[in-house]
Formats: structure tokens, C-alpha cells, sequence
């Protein structure tokens, strides 16, 4: 394993340094990311978190329109609850911080924890569970947070920053999650930096369906394919828990190892399924934005948008990891 | 059972979880996200400072510091879980510490991550290695015996559940993902509370 | 080699019909990259391409403020006069046209065929060789370009999009190209679909110096090192060749497989050695935008700003690949 | 020589290129970007299109037309200066095409290469297997040996010069980047050269 760090040890907190200089937007204090000119009095604050190696997620997607902090953890490991209170308490501005967290169980517990913890700021809390390669049932710690993490930020953060109430950027948020699905293929697996060695042996001729984005093992293990199988396989399990119809927002999301062009190359394979399907792609997005580390591979996040979120998608942002 | 003995605990643990830090992060390579060992060895070196920087008075206050330390400094799921289980074992020891009230405050503990992880044993988590602890805790007190003899059952009670997890499908935390897929893997939190067990009964001999 | 494709000979065709519909600012049409609204008249045009496999650079590029037109070649594979030719002739508004052009000889050869034969259409060339790694002597081919393209497709790109006259849009082109200097370095080769297995062998304890974006071998090998001296290797090469002072515009690159968490924390060293030679990081960019397939390592670009090259680099810019 | 010759000499070379696709390539890995033997593959592929699609009347023709087809779809380095060659040869070329005629036309598309590559013999390039190549026609024609013969020796003089690149250092193109790095390897170029000349010695025997 090479990896462009100075140690593992210290590897979150100078990707941390690297943000700081680059990024005059943010303000970083004990390991959490800020967004420098808040918070704003009466904007409900934001706040997301969870284990580093998912860049840009969350520290990508502070600014204006989107997130007022992240709290990074350790690589892949749920922040803890200091962060998590040190940022909802710096970030509120009098009306109220919405938590965003991934359905993991350090995560859930971490927030809870926090949002217990916090006195004077009235917290609420969504919950984002998008990814369908996890049967929501008792035998399990519930469907994993993904993708879609990325559509609740962009979304809920641009009805805050219209100055919507606490209630119901909760609620956009919470609508944005029911309305998202995902899943995800790998065709490596990662390497932590701390582990030194892939999470996962995959053989040059398979691929795993259905991972996670912790460099977990997906669900079963399947013959390599060309991209138009996969993405049909993607879409397949995203179609047969949501069925695809109307105005879609869709994301070809790379796991960090895997170059735009193929990314592209899905995306192309998606757009044709959604359209075989009598669907739309009404709003895209094609890149590297929740990731795995240096995993090779994709995933496909699609939420049905109506009239209020293709709004709240399109309105203006302004992060290190989404513009426009 | 007094004060020096707690943090003997918790430095032994310290060592132990220091020695195993890669295995208990390959273990979690299997079934989870390979990060358990550094997250524990993380927050055991933070309790250590704790432990060192504010000289604790009493076996409740190492318990609190302790766990307070790893709810700060671990995250993930074993963070809150393991801070939980001392938190709530330090509120509910009385002084001066016997081995039945240890049992009782240990149990305490147990019911307490139980709780916040929803988790029952069979479940493939550190459950599955604390509760039989506490089980065997329990019958010791009862059999009469003494610190030392009960300490070792209890650690091999916690290294029986741990590997008891092995054949186990997991039904929480990250390797419910998984599936059948978990099957044929030790739980790594199961694993390092067998450590902490370890740990408990070489400091009592 | 597993890769998200459908086949090593549909790659650049499929990759760009995912472009198409990903982005409806673009229209494709015959392996060329054109602006939807274009051509603008009196607006000098911008052109130009290259071997695929260096994504988002060009066609990633192509929008407001930046390039009117890409031509993207096969994989790492200059395009050809007809595209070239085709490209020039669609985007002329009037006032000419630029080819930006990187200086390989594939590519030169190929513009300059294409820049002879287009009829009545004024068109100027700026040839971007920026790569400090190569030297410029009558043994090599003279200096690669590499990052600094994209400087050089965005400022002068600014100043088209003001209006300027073909004269003064080439000026300043070729003012960035002689004020910019880059070093790349790489952790792992990359791999081309249609050879299938890594272009060059590196074990684990070694790093290649002064690497192109083509999975060209690089001019060294040495022993892998923490990102700290990765990065004042990379500096010191282009100190050496133009000293920093100033304001200056620093990128750090990442080749395509290498996550953004080790970007940041390569900018963060590279930050640090610019304040040690007491110039100033006035402007920064950190991500994978001048890629070389899957290839783990980064660059470094870096440019000394005036006043207008500061301007025209902060005017707003829509591209699919850059937007602000 | 006529017009069939012409076709089949590109037809040859296609299959040959076709056949040896692969190593072209990994020539072009180790002292470039590994993509020369798919540039030409499918460049040679595209020829053969033209010359099936619009069939060519005169030798001229065919070369007019294979030097156009390259420069339309091979792209890289290579792709303007085949096509040059190709189409420089044919402005070049009387008829009836003698082996004379051959010849000069023949360099006079060497030399097109040599002025728009800015390369000289012991650049590591093409040249180093086309020079050699036109010099034995050239001697072929001074000592009045039959075509057959003629084309044998440069098909002879053109593997020389391909494998006599292997020992230089690259001065120009892709290579050049890699300094002394680039000497122990077969130039890619001289190599797909060779395979034109050994093709024209095939389809004249
Ligand atoms: N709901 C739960 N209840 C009890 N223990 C759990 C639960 N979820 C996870 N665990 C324990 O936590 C361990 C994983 O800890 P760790 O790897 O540090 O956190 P994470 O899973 O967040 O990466 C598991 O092996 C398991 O023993
Ligand atoms: N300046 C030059 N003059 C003559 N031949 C050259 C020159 N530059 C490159 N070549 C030839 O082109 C070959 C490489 O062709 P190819 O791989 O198809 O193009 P590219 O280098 O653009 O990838 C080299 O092996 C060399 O023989
Ligand atoms: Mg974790
Ligand atoms: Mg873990
Ligand atoms: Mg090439
Ligand atoms: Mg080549």
C-alpha cells in the first residue's frame, strides 16, 4: 500500500490542514469544519459528520446552501460526540440545528449522544437510509446511509438558507431520504491507511454487489461484467425497491479510485435504463462525491423529485465539492 | 477491591488491546470496516491520560474517567457502547467495592449497552462476550468464590462468547450487512471484550 | 484490469454519450465537444483536445468562460485533423479561433495539420509546456504539457469570453504557459483498456518522478516517502526552474485513482513549502482535473499571478468540470 | 508494379499489424503510452475500408488514399507521419510505377517524415527503419537487382533498423521524456515500420 499521507495516525487531521489552506470559505477548529461566516442569525444550522475517507463528503459540502459544519471522524470511524456538540452549539444561530446522519450504528449513537448533551439549541435529527442492497429488517442494523446523504445536504440546506423553519427543513430532509434510493458496485476493494492492506481480497474477475462505503464486503459476490450489466444490475435493485417514474435526480457516484470516464460510461448505461423505463433524467450528477478511500467502483443514487426539490436542487451553492 | 485495582484494569487492557490492535482490525477487516483495533487502542491511550492526568480517588471515578475517555476519543459504534458499559457500571457501584457489588454494577453496565445497541445475545456483538462475563460474575458471587477464581471465570467465559460468535450470523452493527456472509468470522468487539476480561482477571492474581 | 466499460474500442464513444446526457449544456457530435449556445459572434473561439484518458481535461471544460469546443482524442491518442478541423470551423464566431494545444508531438503534429487546412477562419496556436520534469533541449521533445492546460484554458477562456481580440486571448495564453511550471509524481502506473495491464511496473517501496499524464514512465525512481518530501520533491523541481514569489495559483492534481483526502493533505505540504519561500498561495485548486486513467499519484501546477491573470482566473466559468 | 500490388501491400501490413497488435503496444509501454499498436491497428483498418469502399484506379491512389485514411483515424504521432509517407509518396510516384520510381518516391516520403518529425537517424523514431529501408532500395535499383530481390533488402534494412534503435536513447517523440531510460528499448515505431517493409517484400514474392 502507497498512500500520499505522512503517517496514518495523522492522516484526517492534515487532510484537515489542506482544507484549511485551500479553502478561505472554511474555518476549522478541533477537528471540525465550519463554514467562516457563520452561523446566521434565524438559518436553521446544519450539521453532518461521520468517518473520514468519504471526500468530499461531509467536509466538501460546507458553505453557502448546504452544510454550516461537518464533523469528521477517524477514517471510517463515526466522529464523537464532543465534535458533534461543539458544532451544533456553534452553529446555531437561534433557530435550531438539523443533524444529518448516516444510518450507521457508531453514527446513530454518537449524535444521539451528542443531542442529548447540547443544552439551548433545539436539535432535530434525519436520518438517511437510502441504500436497498440492506433489507431494512430485524436482522439488521437497518438500511446504510449513502448517496443519498449528498441530496439531503444540497437539499435541506437550501431551504435553510431560505429561512425555513427548524420543522421543516427536518421535514424536506426526511422527504428527500423516502424518495432516495441507492446502490453500490465494487470492482476493488479499499485500503485503510491504518490496516495497510485491502479490506477484501476480490479476484481480477469479480466484482462485489451491494457494498457499502466502508469498505465492507457487499452482499454477493459476482463474474466482472461489462458496464451496461452492471448499471442494469444497479438500477435493477434500485427499480425493484422504488419503482423509477417521472422527473429523476440521478448520481453515477465514483468510490474514489475509479477515473471520470467510466463513470461516464455508466452514467450512459443508467440515463438508457431510466429512459427503457418511461422515467427522466431530470438532474445529474456524475463524479466522485461519497466515497470509499481509493475503492474502485460506482454507485447510482436516484431520488423522484417534484416541483419543490428540483427547486431546492437547483438553488445556489457554494462548497468546496458542489458549485453553482 | 480498591482504586490502584481499576487502574490496573484499565492499563492492563490498555496493553492487551495494544498487542492485538491489528488483529482485532482484521477481524473487523472481515466482517466490518477494519478499524476496530485502532479505534480501541485510540481510546484505551486516552484513557491511560486520563487515568494519568487526573489521578482518580475511587473505583467510581476511574469508571467514569474511563468511560467518559472512550465515549471522547473512540467514535464508531464501540465507542459509545464501551463508554456506556463503564459509565453506567461506575454510577451504579457501591463503595467499598465487593465482588458481589462488582457483579451487580458490572451487570448494570452490560443491560446498559445492551439497551443503547438493542442488541441481545446471539446477536454477533460484544454482547455476546460481556454477557456470559457478567453470567459467570453472577454464579461465582453466588458459589462463594473468590476475586480471583471468579476474574478468571469471567474471562473465559468472554473468550468462550467470543468465540461463540464465530458460527453466528450477525443481526447487528456493520456485519448485519453482510448477511450469511458474516457467518465463520469472530465478532472484533466480542474479541476485545473478551481482552478486557483478560485483562481484569491477570490483574486480580 | 477490471474497468467500467463496455469495451475497450466503445470507451471514448460510450464515455461521451454519458457526457451528452449527463450535461445538456454540451452537444456531441462526431467525437467532437461542443458548447450548446455556441458559436457566440464576435467572441474569439477556443479549441482544443487531446488523447482521452486525462478527464474532466478537455471536454470537461467546455462551457462559459472556457473552452467553445473539445476534441478528444482515442485513449491517449491525439485526435485527428478532421476533428480538429471540424471543431475550429463550428465555433468561429468571427474573430478567430485559439487551438490550445499540449505540447506532445501527436498533438502538435495533428493541430497543425488541422490549423493548415481549415479555410477562412483566422486561427491562432498556444502551445502549453509546462512539465519541469522534462527538459527543453534538443534531446527531448521539449517540455510536456500538463497542468497548467487547464490554467490556460481558463484564463484565456475569461478573456474571450470579454470580448477580447484573437491577439490579445493567444497573449495572455501564452503569458500563463511561461508563468507556470508543474511535477508529477506516481504511486502506481495506470492502465489502458486496450493493453490490460499496468503500462509500466512499479513494486511497493518505490514512486516514479517527474511522470506524464499518459502513463509515461518517469525520468527516476526512488523509495516511497511520506507526502511531506513527495511534495517538496515535487517543489523543488519547479523552484528550481521558476522561483516562487508572489501570488501564486497552485494545484495540487491527483493522476485519477487517488482520493481527495491525499490531495488535501499533499496541499497542505505544498502550502507550507510556499510560505517557507515567502510567496503566497493567493489562489488554489485541489482535485483530480488533468488525470492519467487510474493512476494513483498527484502534481503539482503551479503560476505566478498579476493582477489581470488573478481577474480573468476568478471570472465566472460553467463548465461540467469547473464552475464558479 | 500495379495497382493491386499497391492494395495488397497495405492488406499485408494490415494483417501483420493486426497480428502483432499486442506487441507494438507493449513496446510502446515501456518507452511510451502504450497505445501504438491499437493507433495503427485501427488506422491500417480504416485503409483497408477506403481501398474496399472507393477502389483505387492507379498506384498513386492507393497510396493517396492509405495516406489519407491514416492521418484520418490514427491520431497520435504516428497517425500525420504514415500518412505523410503515404501521401508524399504518391504525389511523388510516375507511372508505370518502376522499381526506379519506387524508390525515389518511396524517400522522397522518407524525407517527408524525416522534415515534419524534425528527426534525424539515431533519433530512436520511425526514421531509424525507414532511412534504411529507402537507402537499401536505392542500392537495390544502383545494383539493378529484381523488385522481389529489392524489396526483400529493405524489409532486411528496415528490421535491422528497428532493432538497431534499441540500444540508442530517444531524442524524439514520447521516449525522449525518459532521458537514459529509454535505451534497452525497441523503438514501437521502427518496429510497425519494419512490418510495412516486410509486408511489401511478402506481396512481391
Ligand atoms: N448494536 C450493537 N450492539 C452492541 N454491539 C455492537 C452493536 N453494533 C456494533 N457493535 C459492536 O461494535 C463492534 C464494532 O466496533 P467498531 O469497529 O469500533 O465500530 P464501527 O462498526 O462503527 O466501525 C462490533 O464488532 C460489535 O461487537
Ligand atoms: N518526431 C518524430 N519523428 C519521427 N517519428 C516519430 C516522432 N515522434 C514519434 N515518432 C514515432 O512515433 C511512434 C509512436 O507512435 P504512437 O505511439 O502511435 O504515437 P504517440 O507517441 O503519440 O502515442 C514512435 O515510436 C516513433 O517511432
Ligand atoms: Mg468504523
Ligand atoms: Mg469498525
Ligand atoms: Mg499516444
Ligand atoms: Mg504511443
Amino acid at each position: 500500500m502507497k498512500k500520499l499521507i505522512n503517517s496514518a495516525d495523522s492522516v484526517v487531521a492534515d487532510a484537515l490542514k489542506g482544507m484549511a489552506a485551500a479553502h478561505p470559505t472554511l474555518r476549522i477548529r478541533d477537528q471540525v469544519v465550519y463554514r467562516a461566516d457563520g452561523p446566521r442569525r434565524g438559518k436553521v444550522g446544519l450539521v453532518s459528520g461521520g468517518g473520514s475517507g468519504h471526500e468530499p463528503l461531509h467536509a466538501g459540502f460546507v458553505g453557502y446552501g448546504m452544510l454550516d459544519a461537518a464533523c469528521p471522524g477517524e477514517i471510517f470511524t463515526s466522529p464523537v460526540p464532543d465534535q458533534i456538540i461543539e458544532a451544533t452549539k456553534a452553529v446555531d444561530g437561534g433557530a435550531g440545528v438539523l443533524h444529518i446522519v448516516k444510518n450507521y450504528t457508531g453514527d446513530v449513537l454518537n449524535f444521539e449522544m451528542a443531542a442529548e448533551l447540547v443544552e439551548d439549541v433545539e436539535v432535530a435529527s434525519v436520518l438517511v437510509d437510502d441504500d436497498v442492497a440492506v433489507q431494512d429488517s430485524l436482522y439488521t442494523a437497518g438500511r446504510r446511509g449513502t448517496g443519498a446523504t449528498l441530496f439531503v445536504e444540497k437539499i435541506a440546506g437550501a431551504l435553510a438558507e431560505e429561512g425555513a423553519p427548524l420543522d421543516d427543513v427536518a421535514a424536506v430532509a426526511g422527504a428527500v431520504d423516502e424518495r432516495s434510493r441507492s446502490f453500490g458496485i465494487a470492482l476493488t476493494s479499499c485500503t485503510t491507511p491504518h490496516a495497510g492492506k485491502p479490506t477484501f481480497d476480490l479476484p481480477e474477475t469479480d466484482v462485489e454487489l451491494g457494498i457499502g462505503i466502508h469498505g465492507e464486503p457487499g452482499r454477493a459476490r459476482v463474474p466482472m461484467a461489462p458496464a451496461r450489466e452492471l448499471a442494469a444490475t444497479a438500477m435493477e435493485a434500485i427499480h425493484g425497491d422504488l419503482p423509477l417514474q417521472g422527473d429523476l435526480l440521478v448520481m453515477v457516484n465514483g468510490m474514489g479510485g475509479t477515473p471520470l470516464m467510466e463513470l461516464y460510461v455508466v452514467f450512459a448505461e443508467v440515463a438508457a435504463y431510466v429512459k427503457g423505463k418511461g422515467a427522466r433524467v431530470s438532474r445529474s450528477l456524475v463524479g466522485n462525491y461519497v466515497t470509499s478511500l481509493d475503492m474502485q467502483g460506482f454507485s447510482v443514487t436516484v431520488c423522484r423529485l417534484d416541483d419543490t426539490l428540483t427547486r431546492l436542487w437547483d438553488a445556489p451553492v457554494d462548497t468546496p465539492g458542489l458549485r453553482w | 477491591m480498591d482504586t490502584d485495582l481499576f487502574v490496573a484494569w484499565f492499563e492492563e487492557t490498555a496493553r492487551l488491546v495494544r498487542r492485538d490492535r491489528d488483529r482485532l482490525t482484521r477481524l473487523d477487516a472481515a466482517i466490518g470496516d477494519a478499524d476496530h483495533g485502532t479505534n480501541l487502542d485510540r481510546g484505551l491511550t486516552e484513557v491511560r491520560k486520563a487515568l494519568t492526568e487526573w489521578p482518580p480517588e475511587s473505583p467510581v471515578q476511574v469508571l467514569t474517567s474511563a468511560g467518559t475517555a472512550l465515549i471522547r476519543r473512540v467514535g464508531g459504534a464501540s465507542g459509545p457502547l464501551y463508554g456506556s458499559v463503564f459509565r453506567q457500571m461506575g454510577k451504579a457501584l457501591d463503595s467499598p467495592v465487593t465482588l458481589a457489588g462488582f457483579s451487580a454494577a458490572f451487570d448494570e453496565g452490560v443491560v446498559a449497552v445492551e439497551r443503547l445497541g438493542k442488541a441481545a445475545p446471539g446477536d454477533k456483538t460484544m454482547v455476546d462476550a460481556l454477557a456470559p462475563a457478567s453470567r459467570a460474575l453472577a454464579l461465582a458471587v453466588r458459589d462463594g468464590v473468590g476475586v480471583r477464581e471468579a476474574f478468571e471465570q469471567a474471562a473465559r467465559a468472554a473468550a468462550e462468547g467470543a468465540r461463540a460468535t464465530i458460527p453466528m450470523q450477525a443481526r447487528k452493527g456493520r456485519a448485519s450487512y453482510l448477511g450469511e456472509r458474516s457467518i465463520g468470522h469472530e465478532d472484533p468487539g466480542a474479541a476485545s471484550s473478551a481482552l478486557f476480561m483478560a485483562a481484569l482477571a491477570t490483574v486480580a492474581s
